[in-house]
């Protein structure tokens, strides 16, 4: 098994190193992914067309809203299938682990997660709020915000992380995430626009064309922080218990 | 030289990381390597400079993904048998 | 650009009365590196859980505040608003490191006591001797 | 070409940041291949993935630029910006100074998507693991195999006709043999 496994592994090595020579330099600037016209209306416009300085959140959430809307939904997808596969897989109460530890919370830990939880839930709201001009964004954000409710279930256990968002809750933040992402996306559809046209939001919002597709790239963003927050957490939580939703990692 | 003296040694890195992270045999230990797998990864992308990309594996390869492969290992068999 | 030419050139550099705050920056990451190396070494060379996890709790620590407070020092290039915002930025990170490293290495050191990880004591160290030398 | 080593010195040279992705990537396929634990396959998919996103990266790299967010002189909405009555389209040789965005984008979801389905396929190892208590791919497929011909024996009991029972036959030898192949 071992020794033919190296054959189709050395093979697509020679492949890809024969190909190796025929890739352009590093840092190149004329090379043909730099040099598109794609990248360089990016860099070029964006500042003029949307007014956010960071490019990336630009061409994420605005240029190609499209594709992250979809990437969200796999996303979904994915915490759902969690979901279904683990659920009520195996009886409540039965534990089948190779070395359990019966430990009481313990207070040093228990109180530092105390003081650090608002200070890191606060931050996720920064990473949120601050993807338009600096790095961050939905994704970054939402994944904090999970990990938050993660650090909360190791502290104590899961019952007093599901307490504050339980499972249910979970799945309907989830689905909001996404809800508000389409839902930005049809309400410009309605306005006149396209799916996704987020300029056509000029018509409701006191600023212009550009401005417009800034504060609804934030609304965007927001949504797939949702979604990712939530789902984050259920993947832990289902994970850590096998799909039971109680006691410690 | 086309790279730079520091990528080259964090690129080695990663393979050392990557080869040692495949051939531990225990798994909380593999899982934990590759934490640190991720963390090089996230350092060489904030060098080539993009930030975004750096950002999010460190949130994420190196943060849910590890805690998600040690909770997972906990419920298994910790051994592995290569 | 290498350090040797980093260092001249803030050597070099306009702000005359800043280059104090670059050396002492610079001075602060040399002690952090070193005590990282103390960390390395006390990792590879105690004999046993509790006292491997002192070496790294401690160590660790300090050397990550002491390098991220000279790295603060240095990114101050003039007084400005913007500059102090970073370095405020960076305090942050140290204040958040200072509570949270040596909470980890309690938890570790918790979690090693609870699952009966006994330390070691001076017999052992004795047998541990005995043995090297019949080797 | 071949001939006079310059391919050589291309490639560890000029190309040597390729050269370390292709080893990366090897090793997450031969792990893929070739490990026997389904965690430790896992772990070789995402090395696999990560060596991909590496070097999608890599490629909107360029020499001398800056991070893709805009300097203040260039800000929508800095203090030049207002100078000038408004953001302007960047010239061709401003835009050399930034790094391509475009590949950070597609990569940056792909980091996501790979946490979720890396989950997703901890999820399926976990259940694999409640069914039949192992997560090697030797055991498993002994095991499998050892279902199958139970199953089909309840289907078709063993005082049927002889030509069923000779059709059973083959099965259990086959178990037997990949028992004794594993040994």
């Amino acid at each position: 098994m071992k020794a033919a496994s190296m054959v189709p592994v050395f093979l697509v090595g020679f492949l890809l190193v024969f190909a190796a020579t025929d890739f352009p330099e590093w840092g190149n600037p004329q090379s043909p992914a730099s040099d598109s016209p794609v990248s360089s209306h990016f860099i070029g416009k964006t500042g003029v067309d949307t007014e956010v300085p960071n490019m990336v959140t630009a061409v994420l959430a605005d240029y190609r809203g499209f594709d992250t809307m979809f990437e969200t939904v796999v996303v979904f997808i994915a915490g759902m299938a969690v979901l279904a596969i683990l659920k009520n897989s195996v009886k409540k109460g039965s534990v089948r682990r190779d070395h359990e530890v019966d430990a009481e919370p313990d207070l040093i830990v228990t109180n530092m997660v105390r003081l650090i939880v608002p200070v890191i839930q606060i931050f996720a709201f920064y990473v949120l709020a601050h993807g338009h001009v600096s790095p961050g964004g939905g994704f970054q954000g939402g994944v904090i915000m999970g990990a938050s409710f993660i650090l909360i279930a190791l502290s104590w256990d899961l019952e007093t992380a599901l307490a504050r968002f339980s499972l249910n809750r979970c799945m309907g933040v989830a689905a909001a995430g996404i809800l508000i992402y389409a839902g930005i996306g049809i309400f410009s559809m309605f306005l006149g626009g396209e799916f996704l046209d987020y300029a056509e939001l000029e018509r409701v919002l006191p600023v212009s064309r550009e401005m417009a597709r800034y504060h609804a790239m934030l609304g965007v963003e927001i949504g797939v922080g949702c979604t990712v927050t939530a789902i984050m957490f259920a993947l832990y939580a289902n994970l850590s218990s096998e799909g039971k939703l109680e006691g410690g990692l | 030289m086309g790279l730079e003296l520091f990528n080259t040694f964090i690129l080695l890195l990663l393979v050392a990381a990557a080869l040692v992270a495949l051939k531990v045999r225990d798994l909380i230990t593999a899982s934990v390597v590759f934490g640190i797998y991720s963390f090089l990864m996230c350092l060489l992308w904030a060098e080539m400079g993009a930030v975004d990309v750096a950002f999010t594996e460190a949130a994420v390869g190196a943060g849910i993904s590890t805690v998600v492969l040690v909770a997972t290992v906990f419920n298994l068999k910790r051994k592995s048998s290569d | 650009m290498n350090g040797f030419q980093f260092i001249a050139a803030s050597a070099g550099s306009e702000g005359g009365s800043l280059f104090p705050l670059h050396l002492f920056g610079m001075f602060l990451g040399f002690l952090g590196l070193i005590f990282f190396l103390g960390t390395a070494v006390g990792m590879m060379r105690f004999p046993d859980f509790y006292t491997r996890m002192h070496a790294a709790g401690k160590g660790d620590t300090l050397s990550t505040m002491l390098m991220l407070t000279g790295f603060a020092l240095v990114t101050m290039e003039d007084f400005s608003l913007g500059s102090w915002l970073l370095f405020v930025k960076i305090m942050g990170v140290v204040l958040f490191i200072f509570l949270s490293t040596p909470t980890s290495s309690h938890a570790l050191m918790r979690a090693a006591f609870e699952d009966d990880e006994m330390p070691m004591t001076e017999e052992d160290l004795k047998k541990s001797r005995k043995r090297g030398k019949k080797k | 070409m071949f001939e006079d080593g310059a391919i050589l010195n291309e490639l560890f040279l000029e190309r040597l940041n390729y050269l370390i992705y292709v080893v990366l990537l090897l090793i997450g396929l031969y792990a893929m291949i070739a490990k026997n634990n389904l965690i430790k396959k896992l772990i070789g998919m995402s090395v696999f993935q990560t060596a991909i996103i590496l070097f999608y990266v890599s490629i909107g790299v360029k020499e001398d630029a800056t991070i893709p967010i805009y300097l203040p002189e260039h800000d929508p909405h800095g203090e030049h910006a207002h100078a000038r009555g408004g953001p302007e389209a960047l010239s061709r040789g401003q835009v050399a100074t930034y790094a391509n965005p475009l590949p950070h984008v597609l990569m940056l979801t792909a980091i996501v998507v790979g946490v979720a389905t890396l989950g997703l396929a901890l999820a399926v190892s976990l259940r694999i693991y409640q069914g039949y208590g192992t997560i090697e791919e030797d055991e498993l497929l002994v095991k499998l195999e050892r279902e199958d011909a139970r199953t089909r024996k309840a289907e078709f009991p063993v005082a049927d006709s002889p030509k069923v029972e000779s059709k059973r036959k083959p099965v259990a030898k086959r178990v037997s043999k990949t028992g004794k192949s594993k040994k």
